[in-house]
């Protein structure tokens, strides 16, 4: 064991926040606002990323990767983190979509849709949930009926992230037979989104925009080509994938920081003498150690060549309740004027614990509920009957 | 010792609970957030004339005290009724009836209680983490400076009590010259103010030095009861979806997980109201208080907290969409949390209380 | 609504601490200490109140009580909780032997069992759970069978508190046919522990003396005229008799007797002014405070004829996880000497919060888990699908 | 940074497991128990042997540092093994091996390390809120008089290391005239005594400030593993309680409260696992230790009384009798929660490192 960064990794993490300093602007507040300066930067700042090989750092060299270490990947997760993600849904691409697609792609699949995300060039967006089917993944109704050159897909997604960014493609999730019960008959299709059929609708939230989209598929052909894997594979894809995205998310990063910036709030505000405040945010650290290296025990796990299915999903735990719970801290300790937005010049830290806050009501909910998670754990960490 | 409903208390209740779900559907609430303003002045109107309004005061008629207005703000909160009701009824009616002289009841109150006048309070100032600070700004010559912020309602309001060093509270017509009100952008749905006084002309109202802590203790308990009932309302919602939706081909209020999530909630919000209705009646009955008060308000603010987290839990993704009602409750509820906290300072108060030093 | 005690209840109140300070001796810690002298002082305690009046004061007259008021009784069981329960298990002749007895006996049962209950003159122990009936009480498998003159019992029931006390009487439930579907076959019969076949063997407990036993019944014979209520009424009977005793039992009275010696003991080691002590029992006061009120609001509901069922299981919640509270952050707060028992000389609060932390482990457990409360609240309370 | 145990860590790992399941089962603790003794002098010289007591000690052989001891340690948690492993490995051995004077070294550590030689650690005074309160003892002419509580194993150990004023530490044999040792009557299983010293002989071992409190350290990391593996063991037995246990026709393995309430023990043990090997790395790497060691105490001692809340909820009534096993860990663990406690102290000691004033 070993609980220290390399100095390798050390000067890497040096480099990188040399390089956001010089990149980020004053603006940059992460995507969840409304300016329209966002998007263009991430996709912008992610380009300069690939220039220095730092986009899909952790890829084969083949693939426009560097193949570097999994610590390596992490520390550069955690600096974009920190910084509010400034690689924009491009995340998505490097942590999962991409690996699935080397995982589970054709050779041509891969020379197709590989080179665009190395160059970070290409926005994907995510079909899994349906009205009728959220955490119960596995009811996914949206058909793609084979056809001669491949498929036509009908159905509807919702809440997904960026679909309106706009993404260019689609990771989906769709339902191949309705002869096999359940998750057996589903597979995984690559959606270009400009084909004609395609329709985007935004849902408001209230964390703010792209989080939430409908996508309607109304007689929308897929070329064969762009079945990922085999037909019926898709739950698997879909479970690997959402193993790798457990992982690949440095939610403690952005919390250790933002635990940093009220420790400085403290300090400026003569609240670092109050007891409560001291107590509130050491918990917070502790919170935070442990998210930090239950991360990296999965990472451990990845670098020793494992798949840390369990022991991610228990990462996952800390780092959702650890970002709820500085939220919530964080807006207590600012007190009154923590209702401010970025909006008005008295908010404290520029709003920072508003945005934060508004983005911890999805983070228990997306991308595996909190329940879904302690159930995966139930049953495949512990071997618990299948909870009903 | 009886924690029922009177009859007459069981006639408000259900009586504000019929008109607020037939005159305040959350779509009113909703298109009065979306033209920036804060309450619907016609409507308030009406409900001063149901006595609402004047209901503490007996020179208008009114023959209640702060549980029933705790009663009736539970209801408000149930339908987010957006109106002044705390800083007019709770704070500012009892302000002016015990401590403003003769001429300023005559000339105040009979317009307060028919809807005419509405009054706000002017409490926090700038670098304040909680209302409770202590009030810095001095009045010279009868004229007031410097700044307040946080303020409800105050750009349709009529006339603004203000929490001034002492303490002490004066008032000030919302029109007076110098006076500016700029919008705060803030989470919740109602608007709130920052107001710069610049040599702005003021009147005494209240200089006894109880006056300005039991004002918010009242308006404290009035909040809380509002946030119960906006609970009591999330809950609904939450065992509706829980009942409603289907996933693993049944209904999720089926798992416990989410059905314990719904009874933690329940219970939180029995607590919380038990402990408001003890905290009014014991303000209203002028028995000893502060312990009440600060477990309601410790209690309620941490209750809040967690009442929101279960139901956007239960609710999964839905909840966060604008397009569903549950996002209007968060973020006044989460306003309210922040205004009134942070839950520590009442931990300290009943620390105090309990003879810890 | 009224938040205080009559006049004539304070004067109560006072009479009965005079009472109790001058019949309590110094050593009395409770019945689930390992004292002989606490079984025989509890029993001649329970003729002392009877005496007076006190011991069920709240039944009828007709049958040795005083219809006193709920909130007399209230008052009552507050004092006795707030020290150690002198009434020891006879609370619960009181509280719900006594009232289903009331409510479903006989005339005749009426006159056999409730005047030496009135005369604090006996112990009963409840015959409910089974090594395979526990949370699932429908469960139940002891077997009535119908005799000529009665019934004759076989079976085991577990975890019957005070059975070994010894209790001459047992409440129990059981199965008088088999042919009817789970809760619909039980019944009650009131069983003399007496009679041959019945073995009571203790089951050694942390939680003290007396709280666990089993009972073995072999051929017990047990008479016609011991079956309360209808053959097949069992569980309407126990459903009754489990919402009475959940208001039954101050929980409150005793946390708040034990915060009241935490700050005493806090204000003379110094540690009042240690801030988070502080506020670590300004919370357990306002826990208390919410607990003692939720009593308050069931019991105004029996007052006003109603019955609390739901807001008896949400006075439960609150008081059982009070108590636990009260326990932890106590010996948190003793630090170091927490640790030690009544029996070493060094323990602070002779031993208090030991003793107390050793009982708050059954607390959620016994007599309906907190699952099953909250499984009762979600379905009677909340209208939720029961829970699978 | 690896996470992973190394090979030669996990064969460590490995062969103390067996070695504890097949030599030390929960029978062998209850009956030391039972005898009123603290630990099995037998077993604890065979262990000796495998050179788990001189581990630390390169004189005596040893290669491995303090995450070995915690590696240890762990499994020892998970067996309840009752040894004097923490006061003599982590502490004892380390305090004389690296502040005893040679002559102390030869003397003490090749005994130690066969065990022949078992050793204490006396801190607490009476008073004393928590093993880190500042020792009192004062040294006269060579001789310590005065009274320390709440010390492991001391009737059965050979020499007893006594921090006393300075802080400083010094040993005492324990069959030194003068020297008093009564048992106390406490929860936890493990035999715990008061000791009180009339004039009697010792010898300084440390007097450098940090010896004490790095010591201390050491013990927490120790116990903190110790308790990891305690936990990890009732968790073990809850899972399979839960999977055997039928109630409603189905194992209440598949309810979710009690399934998530598993969930949440596992997520808690391996939080505090990995926290106590990063504190245990970085007091052998000689790394700033600070914040990790008392993040791990913070989060532990709170850690264990979830768990233990969880594990009697899923196991229920049988979960308290003294007939089944969880009781052993439960007294065991609670009592090791009271002796490093309160978690505040820790919070403390890391808001000072956040840098909080």
């Amino acid at each position: 064991m070993n609980f220290a960064f390399s100095e390798d990794e050390q000067k890497f993490r040096t480099e990188l926040r040399a390089f956001l300093a010089s990149e980020l602007p004053s603006w940059w507040r992460g995507m969840f606002v409304d300016d329209p300066r966002a998007m263009p930067f991430t996709r912008a700042f992610s380009r300069k990323l690939a220039e220095r090989g730092w986009l899909t750092m952790a890829w084969p060299k083949e693939w426009g990767g560097a193949e570097a270490s999994p610590w390596k990947q992490a520390i550069l997760r955690e600096e974009m983190w920190a910084h509010d993600e400034p690689r924009g849904p491009q995340y998505m691409n490097l942590n999962y979509i991409g690996p699935c697609i080397l995982r589970f792609g054709s050779e041509a699949q891969k020379r197709r849709f590989l080179p665009p995300m190395a160059a970070g060039d290409v926005l994907w967006t995510q079909g899994f949930s349906e009205p009728g089917a959220g955490s119960d993944l596995a009811a996914v109704a949206t058909r793609a009926e084979p056809s001669t050159d491949g498929f036509v897909v009908n159905g509807q997604k919702i809440w997904n992230s960026y679909a309106d960014a706009p993404a260019e493609w689609c990771f989906l999730l769709a339902r191949t037979s309705v002869a096999a019960k359940r998750h057996h008959g589903l597979s995984v299709l690559l959606v270009d989104m400009r084909t004609a059929g395609v329709d985007v609708r935004p849902i408001d939230s209230m964390a703010g925009p792209h989080e939430l989209n409908e996508i309607f598929f109304e007689d929308v052909a897929v070329p064969r080509d762009c079945l990922l894997g085999e037909a019926g594979q898709g739950w698997e894809i879909v479970t690997a994938g959402l193993t790798f995205e457990r992982v690949g998310i440095a939610r403690y990063a952005r919390a250790g920081r933002v635990i940093e910036l009220l420790v400085e709030h403290a300090g400026a505000t003569g609240l670092a003498g109050d007891s409560e405040v001291r107590s509130k945010l050491a918990r917070l650290r502790v919170q935070y150690e442990a998210a930090r290296l239950l991360n990296y025990r999965a990472i451990s796990l990845q670098a020793a060549g494992r798949v840390p299915a369990v022991e991610a999903s228990i990462a996952r735990l800390h780092n959702t309740q650890l970002e709820q719970q500085v939220s919530d801290v964080g807006l207590e300790i600012l007190g009154l004027a923590g209702q401010l937005t970025a909006d008005d010049p008295a908010a404290p830290l520029t709003g920072l614990l508003h945005r934060q806050w508004v983005r911890t009501i999805p983070t228990t909910i997306t991308a595996g509920t909190l329940e879904v998670q302690k159930n995966i754990i139930a049953e495949r960490g512990l071997g618990l009957p299948r909870a009903r | 010792m009886d924690l029922n409903l009177s009859a007459e208390q069981t006639i408000l209740v259900e009586s504000a609970r019929e008109l607020l779900g037939r005159r305040s559907p959350l779509a009113a609430v909703r298109a009065l957030e979306a033209a920036g303003r804060g309450f619907d002045r016609e409507l308030w109107r009406e409900v001063a004339r149901l006595g609402w309004v004047g209901l503490t005061l007996p020179s208008e008629g009114g023959h209640f005290d702060l549980l029933d207005v705790a009663l009736l703000a539970d209801e408000m909160g149930r339908a987010l009724f957006p109106s002044p009701f705390v800083p007019t009824v709770a704070m500012g009616a009892w302000l002016i009836d015990a401590f403003g002289d003769e001429e300023q009841r005559r000339r105040w109150l009979p317009r307060l209680a028919t809807g005419e006048l509405a009054v706000t309070v002017a409490l926090a100032e700038p670098g304040a983490r909680s209302l409770w600070d202590p009030p810095g700004l001095a009045i010279a010559g009868g004229r007031l400076s410097g700044r307040k912020l946080f303020v409800p309602f105050a750009a349709e309001a009529d006339l603004v009590l203000v929490a001034v060093a002492g303490p002490a509270v004066v008032a000030v017509e919302r029109e007076a010259s110098g006076l500016v009100c700029t919008r705060h952008d803030a989470l919740g749905g109602e608007p709130l103010y920052a107001l710069a006084f610049e040599s702005v002309s003021c009147e005494p109202v209240a200089a006894h030095p109880t006056a300005l802590p039991r004002a918010l203790d009242r308006g404290a308990v009035a909040t809380l009861a509002y946030l119960a009932g906006a609970c009591e309302r999330v809950l609904e919602m939450s065992v509706a979806h829980a009942r409603m939706r289907e996933q693993f081909g049944r209904p999720i209020g089926s798992f416990q997980a989410i059905a314990h999530r719904c009874v933690d909630m329940r219970s939180d919000v029995d607590a919380l109201r038990v402990l408001v209705h003890q905290a009014a009646w014991c303000l209203a009955a002028g028995e000893a208080a502060d312990v009440a008060v600060a477990s309601a308000l410790a209690y309620g603010l941490e209750a809040v907290r967690r009442i929101l987290r279960h139901a956007h839990q239960v609710h999964g993704a839905i909840g966060f969409s604008m397009e569903y009602d549950l996002q209007l409750f968060t973020r006044r509820m989460k306003a309210a949390e922040l205004g009134w906290g942070p839950a520590a300072l009442y931990h300290e108060c009943v620390a105090r209380a309990m003879g810890l030093g």
